[in-house]
């Protein structure tokens, strides 16, 4: 679904992102790893319009999204999360996500003034996703209340939330799991199966959680300084040797990953 | 949901029903009272305590005050109504009647209030620093101003002196040029909003878009030479009947000078945005005070028409309102049903995908983005609709002054209606209009009123309070923002917002500010766009 | 006792608070004067000042307040012929008359007003005053004209250009400035164009600044200006060194020509702690004007209180003397019958009278 | 025109240009240091500088008779100014904008603004019951002159300006050299000192800078003290250049200054000073854009008089914004996501 | 060394922490731990003073410190790094350290540092004039680690450092807070997600729930206890 050929990014003198080429199956759940600094939040500012590729080509179903701006990008069905979490602070959970089907809606300035049926059916269709997807995400209580109240792990599910109510057949995720314990940690899994399953969207993760990684992805890419140095099922890529030295360490031979779930591939 | 969040503060506390009442009979009775030469006249030595100016603007004030109780107050629906309309439509009418001064000030008030909601869009709800907004006031004024006065004949002599080679052709032209470029910018904008811009798409559009420009030029220019023998027929000004065509038109005139300002600027961010803007609304004054052909220059225009509508003069004859009130008291009502269409505008805007998109990218632009939203279209309408509020009042400020020049739309203009914005409450209708409210009572009655009731007090003058204004009213501006810096009806939003960082603070004045919550997306911050070419953001092309 | 009470109108606040004071000031002496003669008919003179902020929405705000309290039978004022034009419009139709100190600009009484006048010369005769003093006295062939971008600035050098080209002097520029600090381009591009003379529509503060840099510059050629630098100030400003060459037209004798006028600035220097000058002059008159029509409209009234619109015409056609700026009456559009034009000559710092030039307006 | 008359009166425009750019650079400096830490557009910054002009006047007015060196004078007035103006300042970010730290960013600069219309009328009123309303520097002997004039030690220096048709007074240089050892100091300052590198970390993260031992609210105050103490000498720099202020003139300088710290890009202190010379330049060049309309016969460019001075300035502004959004210096402060 | 007694502290109606007692001992690593929202950033933001408790003690070698500003609270030899790692976005990695080392004047012991923080982590030397705030999510923690070490702080407290850290990082992470403990003495207050390890690495923890410490104790048998395990460390 998601074809990304050979995308470079530079900034001054470092390049960022070398040459990347990965594709993305439909209704699939993959991740990229690397060390930090590897270029992987890098790579999705990209897929996503808000960095420029200095080369490379990314298409969505076949269409490019190289030179979009973002709104486009997520209009063409891709949504995200950010690693920092970035919601709207003076908007309720609900309000965030009614915003997040921005691009669904379809009433304009003067639906909007002379309160069109359109507009209407609009906002009734925007109030029931939010509904829908707070309950999707757990965070129905948390509906009127102020974004910045919620806990931080909440915050990022609420961030999720909201990119998925944009509709998205692909959505990444940076680090969702980050800040959370290992009980939630095994909330988000579930629910991470859930948006592929139920929702059918297509889920690309960035994670440094190796638990999570291995137990859920069903393809693996690894960057390390910017460049592809392994990917394949996540087997294949604990065991990889290069992998286990620039990314998981001395504890990762020992394999004490995703002991308890195999990936169902 | 958005409509709870800005549902009005809950009116609390006991039915007030009778003392509201009450309150709009005893101030209304003041009022008529105080604003009444003759009986004045025949009261003495009350009639001397009412006209003190401090008196007279304490009537005003408080009689103004009615209108925000019945807001703010738990009352029964009827009483509120009967005191809103009561108060707009009667009292304050009758009291004009003996005393323009009244309606005049009535008029500027909702002039002011209209504006400042029109500013409130714009940096209230879509965070967008505009400190030249006085600009599209400046548009709308003009625009009614030079086709409602004698200016109208003289541009029409010149340009029957000075044909220039124009004719029939060039309206020909003109018209096909301004179609044919018009239709070319909707479809390139169309096809990128499907795919990616590229140099072509971008450099076709900006040639369209110059194309336009000439077009629409080109047409008022063929216009103008071809109505130039009715010169004779328009000595004092279009006929007066146009003034509804006008109306509209000023409301397009802004829009677009907001939209050709925009297109430019609002990829700027925070101050940077709000000096270029400034500096804007500097060019659009000079360009007034020096294209003396066009607006009369330092001199100005005058006099200018406000609309005739006999069966409303013939009403207002009817309540005793002499001839030259007419247009005073026609501006009055036409200047409150625009308020009130500029309110529903506003709400209705707000608690819309719009208004969620403006508060969206004030919180956070790249999450906005992120979520779908286009960052320049929702500024720019965000832009043009402000401009259009300011455009409309405009053109009714000027038939109100039947005098326009560029003093009028000086910078500071544009300062006080930003203060009256974040005085009354950021993001708040309500609070909006009490500021402008606030801040023009004070500048019209509270303060003059002042000065001229200590005025024979021999107070020497260097400290008298009519010479020492500014500092009277900048006292008033610091002490209630530090008093109320939420302004003085917030919003609920902001004041969750503020009150929430408020309570983090430790007293010991230690800073930890608000930056303890995660608010990456300050509005106001620097500037964030990206300039190298490699890393140049997606949609900077 | 019966009130009545003359209004004046002037900026009090802001940057030209300091003429507008000046003004209201000048009146408050002239009421003062008045007060015994009114309380012996019954009635209590005030003076009630009222503040345009220089600007024409606020004066358009004071001129309805003015009129909507009806012990107010006339105005003094304005400053700004900016403001005059607006609020005398807002004045018309309750018959408030308004009496100018200071307003030259022409548009303020040709649109014909019945409540509008003036003391002053109008702009078309002292831009045409100034002209022939350069071309005349002056013998200027070339001529370089600026002007602050104020109504009343740009109309006189406008009027100022018109003449001397009609007298054959070549004006190399009319060019408007809003700049009141660096004139720096300006003095170079006199320096380039070596006029023979500079006329400069505006007022004191500004054109001081100028010539103080075109001065120290090096350029001493003459420069000429309007009503708007008679101020004790210019002298000041520019350095009493350099403050040669200075010339300027002026509707108000000068100070220190009139015995009367001595008295009228040790009152003003006692009663308000300040220098006189020649907007306090000028206010001192207009009040004048109003006070004696007022009474000239109370005795006609039988000694009761009289109407607007009786104290409108009494003013209009009323002639008034023992002013410091001569005897004064109107045109039937509320011009000055008989101005006089002053052309007073700064030499060394000091004021001195070059010429006085009687003005006509058009009409009579 | 011949190009013998037109390069001496290019040259003249230009220095001209750079001299006012000086003066705009150390107002827009005042603004800059406020802006960087607060994030506030400090309106009053136009009354403290004023502030600064009146100390100035007063002081040379008393010492007029005093028979003492001129240069000695006006490092009295500079220094009371810098003191008055700096102190100043302090009071009114304690008085008017601490309260409002946690306020949304434009409470305070609606204090601002009112704390700008109190001052104009307390510096009023204060040289009002003297009787005064426009205050003219009475300079020191000299300081009018022309810059090196014949006759004098450094004539030769003089001769060569003279031949390429520079014309400037001794205040020209003395206001230059004033301004760059400002500019100098400054620059040590923020750049080298402690103070510098703590009132900037403060000025990014407040919060967190107290996690790193650094007291924001003293840093907060030495900055407005440094800016104020800035606009204090700006002020007796345009009064000594200009000869006379009023309670009022600070507004005028105070916009374009501020327009020259986002010129240059605001926060950066080598922008400011870019941005008031830039400007400064700039606008005399658009000032004389009828001379060379004239003599290059483009009749619209002969219609650019003095009166687009200004404007002409802010279209520049415009169209440098729109290719460096940031401004000439300022950091392209790219966000990373 | 720290003794917090009865501390609450409040996000305007929000009540974050409700009545929270702990005393680290001098030479310790204490853990805190605990779900979402349960007050542990609360509680250290209250300990190094960037939020004031509203009632409560709370005493650091002796002395009072409840209500003292952040900068005095630290120049007692306190030392956050703090949740969301709060880099200075617009310096360099050197000024960001520099920074750090404000309270420190020995312009050779800063340079020490500074490189004594490189060898911790070789990315910041390679990155030494980046700017802060256009580092990758890791590299501002390391950052933010390196600039609270730039002090020799005789506290740290530690807001989930290794959050966003590869895990060779995170594991270089806690080789250098044992490392600091044992050779300099540090004493550590540690709050983790990362439960197991830090519970491998603390002599004592606290659990922390709803701003309430539910529990208390040596670390190895808090890690042993039931409740804990399945709240908090993921074991069914
Ligand atoms: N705008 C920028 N300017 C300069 N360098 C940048 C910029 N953005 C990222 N980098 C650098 O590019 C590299 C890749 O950063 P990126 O954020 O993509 O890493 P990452 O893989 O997401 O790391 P982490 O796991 O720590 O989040 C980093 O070394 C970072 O310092
Ligand atoms: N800035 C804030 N404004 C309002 N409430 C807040 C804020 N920060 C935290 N809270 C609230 O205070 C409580 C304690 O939060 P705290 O951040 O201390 O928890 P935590 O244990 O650090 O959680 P996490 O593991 O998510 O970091 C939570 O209920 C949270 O919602
Ligand atoms: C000189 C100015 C203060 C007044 C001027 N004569 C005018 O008409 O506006
Ligand atoms: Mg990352
Ligand atoms: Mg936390």
């Amino acid at each position: 679904m998601l074809e990304v050929a050979g995308v470079t990014k530079v900034f001054g003198g470092l390049t960022a992102v070398n040459d990347v080429t990965m594709n993305i199956p439909d209704r699939s759940i993959v991740s990229v790893i690397g060390p930090n600094g590897a270029g992987k939040t890098t790579f999705f500012n990209m897929i996503t319009g808000i960095y420029e590729p200095t080369r490379g080509t990314i298409r969505l179903d076949g269409r490019e999204l190289v030179g979009l701006r973002p709104d486009q990008v997520t209009e063409a069905g891709i949504a995200r999360t950010f690693q920092n979490i970035r919601l709207f602070s003076t908007m309720t959970s609900e309000e965030n996500i009614m915003v997040g089907r921005h691009s669904r809606l379809k009433s304009g300035f003067l639906d909007a003034v002379l309160r069109t049926k359109k507009f209407h059916d609009g906002e009734q269709e925007a109030r029931d996703a939010a509904r829908i997807m707070l309950d999707f995400v757990g965070l129905g209580k948390w509906r009127n209340e102020l974004a910045t109240n919620l806990p931080y792990g909440d915050q990022r599910k609420l961030e999720i939330a909201r990119a998925l109510a944009t509709t998205p057949k692909l959505i990444l995720l940076d680090e969702p799991a980050a800040g959370m314990n290992p009980r939630e940690t095994e909330d988000l899994k579930a629910l991470i199966r859930r948006i592929r399953d139920e929702l059918g969207v297509t889920v690309c993760l960035i994670e440094h959680d190796m638990r999570l990684v291995m137990t859920l992805s069903e393809h693996i890419t690894v960057l390390d300084y910017g460049s592809l140095i392994a990917e394949g099922k996540p087997h294949q890529v604990r065991n990889d040797p290069r992998v286990m030295e620039a990314y998981l360490g001395r504890g990762a031979a020992a394999g004490d990953y995703g002991k308890e779930e195999r990936p169902h591939a | 949901m958005t409509a709870a969040t800005l549902k009005r503060p809950k009116a609390t506390g006991p039915d007030r029903t009778v003392l509201l009442v009450l309150f709009f009979i005893v101030t209304s009775a003041f009022l008529l009272l105080s604003h009444n030469g003759d009986m004045l006249q025949q009261l003495g030595a009350l009639g001397n305590a009412l006209r003190n100016p401090i008196v007279e603007a304490l009537m005003v004030s408080l009689f103004l005050a009615n209108i925000l109780f019945a807001y703010l107050w738990r009352a029964a629906p009827w009483a509120k109504a009967l005191v809103g309309i009561g108060s707009l439509l009667f009292v304050l009418p009758m009291a004009g009647r003996e005393d323009t001064s009244l309606l005049d000030l009535s008029i500027q008030i909702m002039i002011f209030a209209a504006l400042a909601l029109g500013l409130n869009i714009v940096v209230g709800l879509a965070g967008l620093l505009d400190l030249g907004y006085v600009a599209f006031f400046a548009v709308g004024a003009y625009t009614w101003g030079i086709v409602g006065s004698p200016r109208f004949a003289e541009i029409l002599k010149y340009f029957g002196e000075n044909p220039g080679g124009t004719n029939s052709g060039t309206l020909a032209i003109g018209l096909v040029l301004t179609a044919v470029t018009a239709a070319s910018m909707v479809y390139i904008n169309r096809l990128t909003a499907r795919t990616a811009p590229t140099a072509t798409t971008a450099w076709s559009f900006r040639l369209a878009s110059v194309g336009l420009v000439a077009g629409v030029i080109l047409t008022v220019r063929a216009l103008l030479v071809l109505l130039a023998p009715q010169a004779d027929g328009v000595a004092g000004g279009l006929n007066a009947g146009f003034f509804w065509l006008f109306l509209a038109l000023s409301i397009f005139a802004a829009a677009a000078v907001g939209v050709l300002i925009g297109l430019p600027v609002l990829k700027l961010k925070g101050d940077y945005l709000a000096i270029i803007t400034l500096g804007l609304g500097e060019v659009i004054r000079v360009l007034a005070n020096n294209l003396d052909l066009y607006s009369g220059g330092s001199q100005g225009i005058t006099p200018i028409k406000s609309a005739s509508v006999p069966w409303f003069d013939s009403l207002a004859g009817a309540l005793g309102f002499s001839e030259d009130q007419y247009y005073l008291l026609f501006l009055y009502v036409l200047v409150l049903i625009m308020i009130g269409l500029i309110l529903t505008v506003n709400i209705r805007l707000d608690k819309s995908r719009i208004g969620r998109a403006w508060i969206a990218i004030r919180d956070d632009e790249v999450a906005a983005q992120a979520m779908g939203v286009p960052l320049m279209q929702t500024k720019l309408i965000a832009f043009a609709t402000g401009a259009s509020f300011a455009g409309v009042m405009g053109m009714i400020f000027a038939a109100k002054q039947q005098f326009i020049s560029p003093e009028s739309f000086v910078l500071n203009q544009s300062i006080a209606i930003l203060s009256m914005v974040i005085l009354g409450g950021m993001g708040s209708f309500p609070g909006v209009i009490l500021g402008a409210t606030v801040v023009t009572l004070l500048n019209l009655r509270i303060l003059p009123g002042l000065g001229e009731a200590t005025a024979n007090l021999g107070i020497p003058q260097q400290v008298n309070p009519g010479q020492l204004q500014r500092l009277i009213f900048g006292a008033i501006l610091v002490t209630m923002m530090l008093l109320r810096p939420e302004g003085l009806l917030p919003n609920r939003r902001r004041q969750l917002e503020l009150h929430h960082e408020d309570n983090q603070e430790d007293e010991s004045a230690q800073g930890n500010a608000g930056a303890l919550t995660n608010a990456s997306g300050d509005v106001y911050s620097a500037g964030l766009a990206p300039v190298k070419e490699d890393d140049k953001a997606g949609g900077s092309r | 006792q019966t009130t009545i009470k003359i209004a004046s109108l002037s900026p009090l606040s802001g940057g030209q608070s300091d003429l507008g004071t000046q003004i209201r000031n000048g009146a408050q002496l002239a009421v003062n004067e008045y007060k015994a003669q009114f309380k012996k008919l019954g009635f209590d003179l005030v003076l009630v000042p009222y503040d345009d902020q220089a600007d024409p929405a606020t004066g358009t705000a004071a001129a309805r307040k003015i009129a909507a309290d009806r012990q107010i039978l006339a105005v003094v004022g304005t400053l700004n012929s900016g403001v005059a034009i607006p609020a005398s419009a807002a004045l018309v139709s309750s018959k408030v008359a308004m009496v100018s100190p200071a307003n030259t600009a022409n548009g303020v009484t040709d649109r014909g007003l019945s409540n509008m006048n003036r003391i002053v010369a109008r702009d078309d005769a002292q831009g045409p005053a100034g002209a022939n003093f350069i071309s005349g006295t002056l013998k200027a062939k070339k001529a370089y004209v600026l002007n602050d971008k104020t109504a009343y600035g740009e109309g006189l050098a406008k009027e100022v250009e018109k003449a001397l080209k009609a007298k054959g002097v070549t004006v190399t520029a009319n060019e408007g400035t809003e700049e009141k600090s660096d004139f720096s381009s300006i003095v170079a591009k006199i320096k380039l164009a070596n006029p023979d003379a500079i006329y400069f529509g505006g007022i004191y503060n500004q054109v001081g600044v100028f010539i103080k840099q075109l001065r120290e510059a090096g350029i001493n050629t003459p420069v000429v200006g309007g009503d708007g630098l008679d101020s004790g100030e210019l002298p000041v400003i520019v350095g009493e060194a350099n403050a040669n060459n200075i010339y300027f037209t002026t509707v108000a004798a000068p100070i220190s020509a009139l015995p009367a006028a001595k008295v009228f600035a040790t009152n003003y220097k006692k009663t308000f702690n300040d220098d006189a000058q020649g907007f306090g002059a000028f206010g001192y008159d207009a009040a004048k004007v109003v006070v004696q029509g007022v009474l000239n409209a109370v005795r006609a009234n039988g000694n009761k209180a009289p109407t607007r619109a009786q104290v409108e015409s009494a003013i209009r056609k009323g002639s008034f003397t023992g002013l410091l700026s001569g005897n004064v009456s109107f045109n039937s559009a509320g011009d000055r019958k008989a101005a006089t034009l002053y052309v007073m000559n700064v030499t060394a710092g000091k004021f001195k009278l070059s010429t006085s030039i009687p003005v006509k307006p058009a009409k009579q | 025109m011949e190009l013998s008359t037109l390069l001496p009166f290019l040259a003249n425009v230009i220095v001209g240009g750079l001299v006012l750019g000086f003066v705009y650079a150390i107002i827009a400096l005042g603004y800059t240091m406020v802006y960087g830490v607060l994030q506030l557009i400090n309106f009053a910054h136009s009354e403290v500088f004023i502030t600064g002009a009146v100390v100035g006047f007063e002081v040379f007015r008393v010492l007029a008779p005093v028979n003492m060196n001129g240069y000695l004078k006006l490092l009295i007035a500079l220094l009371a100014a810098m003191i008055i103006s700096g102190l100043l300042n302090v009071v009114i970010e304690r008085l008017a904008y601490r309260p409002l730290r946690n306020a949304p960013k434009l409470v305070p600069l609606i204090t601002a603004i009112g704390v700008s219309l109190i001052l104009q009328d307390v510096l009023r009123v204060i040289e009002g019951f003297q009787g005064r309303f426009d205050l003219t520097y009475t300079l020191p002997a000299g300081f009018a002159a022309k810059f090196c004039a014949v006759g004098s030690s450094c004539e030769s220096l003089g001769n060569f300006l003279r031949q390429i048709g520079v014309d400037v007074q001794l205040k020209d240089v003395i206001l230059v050299v004033v301004a760059l050892v400002s500019l100098g100091v400054l620059n040590y300052l923020v750049n080298r000192t402690r103070l510098g590198k703590a009132i900037r970390a403060v000025a990014q993260d407040r919060v967190t800078a107290g996690l790193m031992g650094i007291d924001a609210n003293r840093m907060i105050s030495a900055t407005f003290l440094i800016g104020g103490a800035l606009g204090g000498i700006s002020g007796v720099l345009f009064g000594m250049k200009f000869g006379t202020v009023n309670a009022y003139s600070g507004f005028d300088p105070g916009i374009i200054a501020f327009t020259a710290a986002v010129l240059g890009g605001i926060g950066s202190i080598p922008g400011a000073v870019l941005g008031g010379l830039t400007l400064g330049v700039i606008q005399n060049l658009i000032g004389v854009m009828n001379v060379f309309g004239g003599a290059l016969g483009i009749a619209n460019l002969e219609a650019i008089d003095a009166s687009y001075q200004r404007i002409g300035a802010f279209i520049v502004l415009v169209l440098i914004l729109i290719f460096k959004p940031t401004g000439l210096l300022g950091k392209s402060n790219v966000e990373k996501v | 060394m720290l003794e917090l007694s009865d501390i609450h502290t409040y996000y305007d109606h929000i009540h974050a922490l409700k009545g929270v007692s702990l005393t680290v001992n001098e030479g310790e690593i204490v853990a805190l731990i605990g779900g979402n929202g349960a007050g542990k950033t609360t509680t250290l933001r209250t300990i190094s003073g960037m939020m004031k408790p509203r009632t409560g003690s709370m005493t650091f070698e002796g002395q009072t410190i409840a209500g003292i500003p952040a900068h005095h609270i630290m120049q007692k030899g306190i030392s956050h790094v703090p949740e969301g790692r709060r880099i200075f976005k617009d310096m360099t990695v050197r000024e960001n350290l520099d920074v750090g080392a404000y309270t420190v004047t020995d312009r050779a012991l800063i340079e020490n540092r500074i490189q004594e923080g490189f060898g911790f982590f070789p990315r910041l030397k390679e990155r030494e004039h980046q700017l802060g705030g256009t580092m990758s999510g890791g590299e501002q923690q390391m950052l933010a680690i390196a600039r609270a070490l730039m002090v020799a702080p005789r506290l740290l407290l530690l807001d989930e450092p290794s959050m966003g850290l590869s895990p060779l990082f995170v594991e270089a992470i806690f080789d250098i807070i044992v490392k600091l403990n044992k050779e300099r003495g540090t004493t550590v207050l540690l709050v983790e997600q990362n439960a197991n390890m830090a519970l491998q690495i603390a002599h004592r923890a606290y659990v922390l729930q709803t701003g309430e410490i539910k529990l208390s104790g040596n670390a190895a048998d808090i890690a042993q206890d039931e409740s804990v395990r399945k709240a908090y460390l993921g074991d069914e």
